[in-house]
C-alpha cells in the first residue's frame, strides 16, 4: 500500500529547447492518480527531456508541472520523496554486489521494508547475490535497476524506456507490477519503444511528434 | 605647467604602458563591433533562405 | 548523518574493489616527486630547500587526478540522478563523498609523505610540519576539487578544463602551507599561516558542499 | 523567491527592449567615454606635476588604477548577474554574466601588464610574488574559467547556470585582492585614495585620475553593451522580434 494519497500531476504549456532545437512547445495535461501515462515517439523527438522535465532533473525552457497544486522546482525534495525514477542508465554500481546495490537503493529512498533476499528471488537474481553487477547480463542488470520499484512506496513512477533488453516473462512481471500500482492509486509515467500490455489499469496515451 | 608630454627617463615604461592599453582597448570595443556587423549578415542570409523559425 | 555514512562506506568498499586505482596515483604522486631531484640534479641542498614545494605540487596534481573520477563514474552508469532525486538532501551525499575521497586518497598519500621527504633530504623539523600542513590542506583540495568535477562532469573532455577550473582555488592553500613551512624553518612564528589552513579547512568542508550539489544538478540536466 | 523588485527586474529584462537600448546607448557611451578618456590622459600625462618620489613613472597610474579597479568591479557586476540567473533565471542576468566576462578578462590583464611595467623601474623588477598580484593573477584565471566553462558546454541556458555557480564560488577572490594590500606587508602600494576629503595623493594628480575613472567606466559598458547585444541576438534568433530586426532594423 501507499504510504501517501497521491495528489494530480498537472503540466501546463511546457517547452523544452536542447542546444538550439526545440523539442516540444504548449504541451499540457493533467494525470489523476491510478492514471498510467504511456508517452511514445520516435528518436530524438525529446521523451527524455520531458521525463526529466517532470522528474524535476532538468529546467523546462517555459510553463509549468505542478505536483498537488505546487510547483514542483519549489517542492524541491519533498517532490523528490514522493518520486521513483528510473532511468535511461541503471544507476547500478558496476563493482557492487547485487546485494550491495538493492541495499544501496533502500539507503536513497525510503520504502517498504522488505526483504533482499525475497527481492533478489523475485528478479529472477537467485544465485547472484554475491556477483558484482558488471558481470550481470544487460538483461539482468535491467531488473536490478527496477528493483528499486519493488520496494517503492512513492506514489508516482517515472521509468525512462524500462524493459529494454528484459525477456518477455521479466516485460510480463514489472507490466503487472505497474498495473498493480496504479490499481492501487499510484501513477506511472514512462516511455516504451514497445507495444505494452497495460489492461486493467487507466492508460493515458501521448505521443510527442517531432519538430519540424 | 605643461610639460611637453615629456616623460624623462621613465618614458619607455610609460609609453609601453599606454600603446598597449591603446590596443587592447580599441580590440575590445571594435571586435564585439564587427562580430555584430557579421552575426547580423549571417542571420539574414539564414532567415531569407527560411532556416530560421518562427 | 546516516546519509554522509552511507556515501563514506559506498565509496570505500568502491575503492576497496578497485584498489589498483588507489595504488596508481600513489604512484603517480611518488613519481612527480622523484622528478623534480632528477630533473634538479645533484644539489642536495637546494632539493632540500624546494622539498616542501615539491611535496605540495605533487599532492596536488593527485588530487586533481583522483578527484575527477569521483563524480564522473557516478555519472556515466546513471547513480547521480538517483543521488539527485534521493531522500536525502544532494549536499550531504556530495559532503559524504568528499570525506570518502579524501580518506581513499588524501590519507594514503599522508602515509607515504615521510618517506618521500627522506629521499629529499628534508630536516625532520619542517618533515613534521609540511605534514601538518598536509593534513590540514589535503580535505581542502578535494573539497574545492569536487566543485570544479561538479561543474565540468557532464563534459566529455572536461579534464583540461578541470584543472583551468580548480587550480585557481588550490592556489591560496598551496601558498599558505608552503609559507607556513618556510616560517617554521626560519624560526618565525606561524600561527598566522596555521590558523589561516584551518579557517580554509573548515570553510570548504562547510560550504563546498553546496555549489558542488548545484553543480551536479545542472551537470546532470 | 518573490521580491518587490521582481517586477522591475523582468520588466528591464525583456530581451527586445534591451537590445533597442543598447543599441542606441553604446555610441552614446563609447563616445563620452573616449571623450573623458582623452581629456584625462592629456592632463594627467601632460599637466599634472611628477610625483616626487616616482618621477613621471607614477603617470602609469592613470591606467593602471582604473583598470585594476574595473578587474573587480566586473567580477562583482559578474557574480551578482550570476546570483539572478541562478535563483530567478532571468536571461539578461545570464547573458550579462558573459558579456562581462571577456571585458573583466582584458582590464585585469591590462592592469597586471601596467602593473609590472610600472614596477621595473619602482622596485626593479616586473615581477614579484607579493599578494596582492598574485591574487590578481588568480582573478584572470578565474575570468577564463568562467569563459572556457562557458563556451565548453553546448547548451547555452546550462552553460550559463554553470558558468553562474562558478562566477559566485570565485567571487571570495575580489575581497582578498583588494584588501591584500591592508591584510599583509605588501610591497605593493596602499590605495590611492580612501576618502575625498583626505586622499593619498594630491588633488592635481587626483582629478584626472577621477576623469579617467568616468571614462574608463562609460567605456566598460559599451563594451558591455555591445558584447551582450551579440549574444543575445544569438541566442534569440529564432524569436519574433530579431525577425523584425532583420528585416527592418532596430
Amino acid at each position: 500500500m501507499l504510504s501517501n494519497t497521491c495528489p494530480s500531476l498537472t503540466v501546463s504549456s511546457l517547452a523544452a529547447v536542447r542546444g538550439e532545437t526545440r523539442l516540444f512547445s504548449d504541451l499540457s495535461f493533467v494525470l489523476e492518480p491510478g492514471q498510467l501515462l504511456f508517452i511514445q515517439g520516435g528518436n530524438g523527438c525529446g521523451k527524455t527531456s520531458l521525463l526529466y522535465i517532470l522528474a524535476g532533473l532538468r529546467l523546462a525552457e517555459t510553463g509549468t508541472v505542478a505536483w498537488g497544486g505546487t510547483d514542483i522546482t519549489q517542492l524541491g525534495k519533498q517532490f523528490h520523496q514522493q518520486l521513483c525514477f528510473v532511468g535511461h542508465q541503471n544507476g547500478v554500481k558496476a563493482e557492487l554486489t547485487v546485494w550491495e546495490n538493492i541495499q544501496g537503493f533502500q539507503s536513497l529512498k525510503t520504502g517498504k521494508a522488505g526483504d533482499i533476499q525475497a527481492c533478489i528471488d523475485t528478479l529472477g537474481l537467485a544465485g547472484y547475490e554475491d556477483s558484482l553487477a558488471y558481470q550481470l547480463s544487460s538483461g539482468q542488470q535491467r531488473r536490478l535497476a527496477l528493483s528499486r520499484l519493488l520496494f517503492s512506496s512513492q506514489p508516482l513512477w517515472i521509468l525512462d524506456e524500462p524493459f529494454t533488453s528484459l525477456d518477455k516473462g521479466s516485460v510480463r512481471f514489472f507490466e503487472s507490477l505497474l498495473v498493480a500500482h496504479s490499481q492501487q492509486g499510484g501513477m506511472v509515467i514512462l516511455t516504451s519503444h514497445q507495444a505494452l500490455d497495460l489492461s486493467g489499469s487507466e492508460a493515458v496515451h501521448l505521443e510527442l511528434e517531432k519538430a519540424a | 605647467m605643461f610639460n611637453d608630454f615629456n616623460m624623462g627617463k621613465y618614458a619607455v615604461y610609460v609609453w609601453s604602458s599606454y600603446g598597449l592599453a591603446l590596443i587592447v582597448l580599441v580590440a575590445s570595443y571594435v571586435i564585439p563591433l564587427l562580430q555584430h556587423k557579421k552575426q547580423l549578415r549571417i542571420l539574414k542570409r539564414q532567415r531569407r533562405a527560411g532556416r530560421l523559425e518562427q | 548523518m546516516d546519509a554522509v555514512m552511507y556515501m563514506i562506506r559506498r565509496e570505500l568498499l568502491l575503492a576497496f574493489r578497485q584498489r589498483a586505482e588507489l595504488v596508481n596515483a600513489l604512484l603517480f604522486y611518488s613519481f612527480i616527486v622523484v622528478l623534480f631531484p632528477l630533473a634538479i640534479g645533484a644539489n642536495a641542498k637546494l632539493i632540500a630547500t624546494v622539498a616542501p614545494a615539491i611535496i605540495w605540487v605533487a599532492a596536488l596534481l593527485s588530487v586533481l587526478l583522483s578527484i575527477d573520477r569521483t563524480f564522473r563514474s557516478d555519472f556515466e552508469d546513471g547513480t547521480l540522478e538517483q543521488l539527485i532525486l534521493s531522500d536525502h538532501p544532494l549536499s550531504l551525499l556530495v559532503l559524504g563523498k568528499i570525506l570518502a575521497h579524501w580518506l581513499v586518497s588524501g590519507v594514503p598519500l599522508l602515509v607515504l609523505t615521510p618517506l618521500l621527504t627522506l629521499f629529499l633530504g628534508l630536516d625532520a623539523g619542517s618533515s613534521k610540519v609540511l605534514m601538518l600542513t598536509l593534513l590540514l590542506g589535503t580535505p581542502v583540495l578535494s573539497a574545492a576539487g569536487a566543485i570544479g568535477v561538479a561543474l565540468t562532469v557532464g563534459l566529455r573532455r572536461g579534464g583540461i578544463l578541470l584543472a583551468l577550473l580548480v587550480l585557481p582555488m588550490y592556489i591560496p592553500v598551496l601558498l599558505f602551507a608552503t609559507v607556513m613551512v618556510a616560517h617554521a624553518k626560519a624560526g618565525a612564528p606561524v600561527a598566522a599561516d596555521l590558523s589561516m589552513l584551518i579557517a580554509f579547512l573548515i570553510l570548504a568542508i562547510t560550504l563546498a558542499p553546496l555549489p558542488t550539489a548545484a553543480a551536479l544538478k545542472v551537470s546532470v540536466s | 523567491m518573490k521580491f518587490p523588485f521582481m517586477p522591475f527586474l523582468h520588466r528591464i529584462s525583456s530581451p527586445p527592449r534591451f537590445y533597442r537600448m543598447a543599441c542606441r546607448w553604446i555610441p552614446r557611451l563609447g563616445w563620452t567615454g573616449l571623450i573623458f578618456m582623452l581629456v584625462g590622459l592629456v592632463w594627467g600625462l601632460g599637466f599634472a606635476p611628477p610625483d616626487y618620489q616616482q618621477g613621471n613613472a607614477f603617470r602609469i597610474m592613470y591606467i593602471h588604477v582604473p583598470s585594476a579597479w574595473l578587474s573587480l568591479f566586473i567580477y562583482t557586476v559578474m557574480a551578482v548577474s550570476a546570483v539572478i540567473a541562478f535563483v530567478w533565471r532571468i536571461k539578461l542576468a545570464e547573458v550579462m554574466i558573459i558579456a562581462n566576462a571577456p571585458i573583466g578578462a582584458t582590464f585585469t590583464f591590462l592592469a597586471l601588464v601596467t602593473g609590472s611595467i610600472w614596477g621595473k623601474p619602482m622596485w626593479g623588477t616586473y615581477w614579484v610574488w607579493d599578494p596582492r598580484l598574485t591574487f590578481e593573477l588568480i582573478l584572470l584565471f578565474q575570468y577564463f574559467g568562467v569563459i572556457a566553462l562557458y563556451t565548453a558546454i553546448t547548451d547555452r541556458r546550462v552553460g550559463a547556470r554553470a558558468a553562474a555557480i562558478l562566477a559566485m564560488v570565485g567571487i571570495v577572490t575580489v575581497p582578498i585582492v583588494h584588501y591584500s594590500v591592508v591584510w599583509w606587508s605588501s610591497l605593493h602600494q596602499g590605495s590611492s585614495f580612501k576618502t575625498l576629503d583626505n586622499p593619498a595623493i594630491a588633488w592635481s594628480m587626483l582629478v584626472p585620475l577621477l576623469i579617467m575613472f568616468i571614462g574608463t567606466n562609460l567605456f566598460y559598458l559599451a563594451v558591455v553593451f555591445l558584447r551582450s547585444r551579440n549574444e543575445l541576438l544569438l541566442r534569440e534568433k529564432q524569436t519574433a522580434w530579431v525577425g523584425e530586426i532583420l528585416d527592418k532594423g532596430v
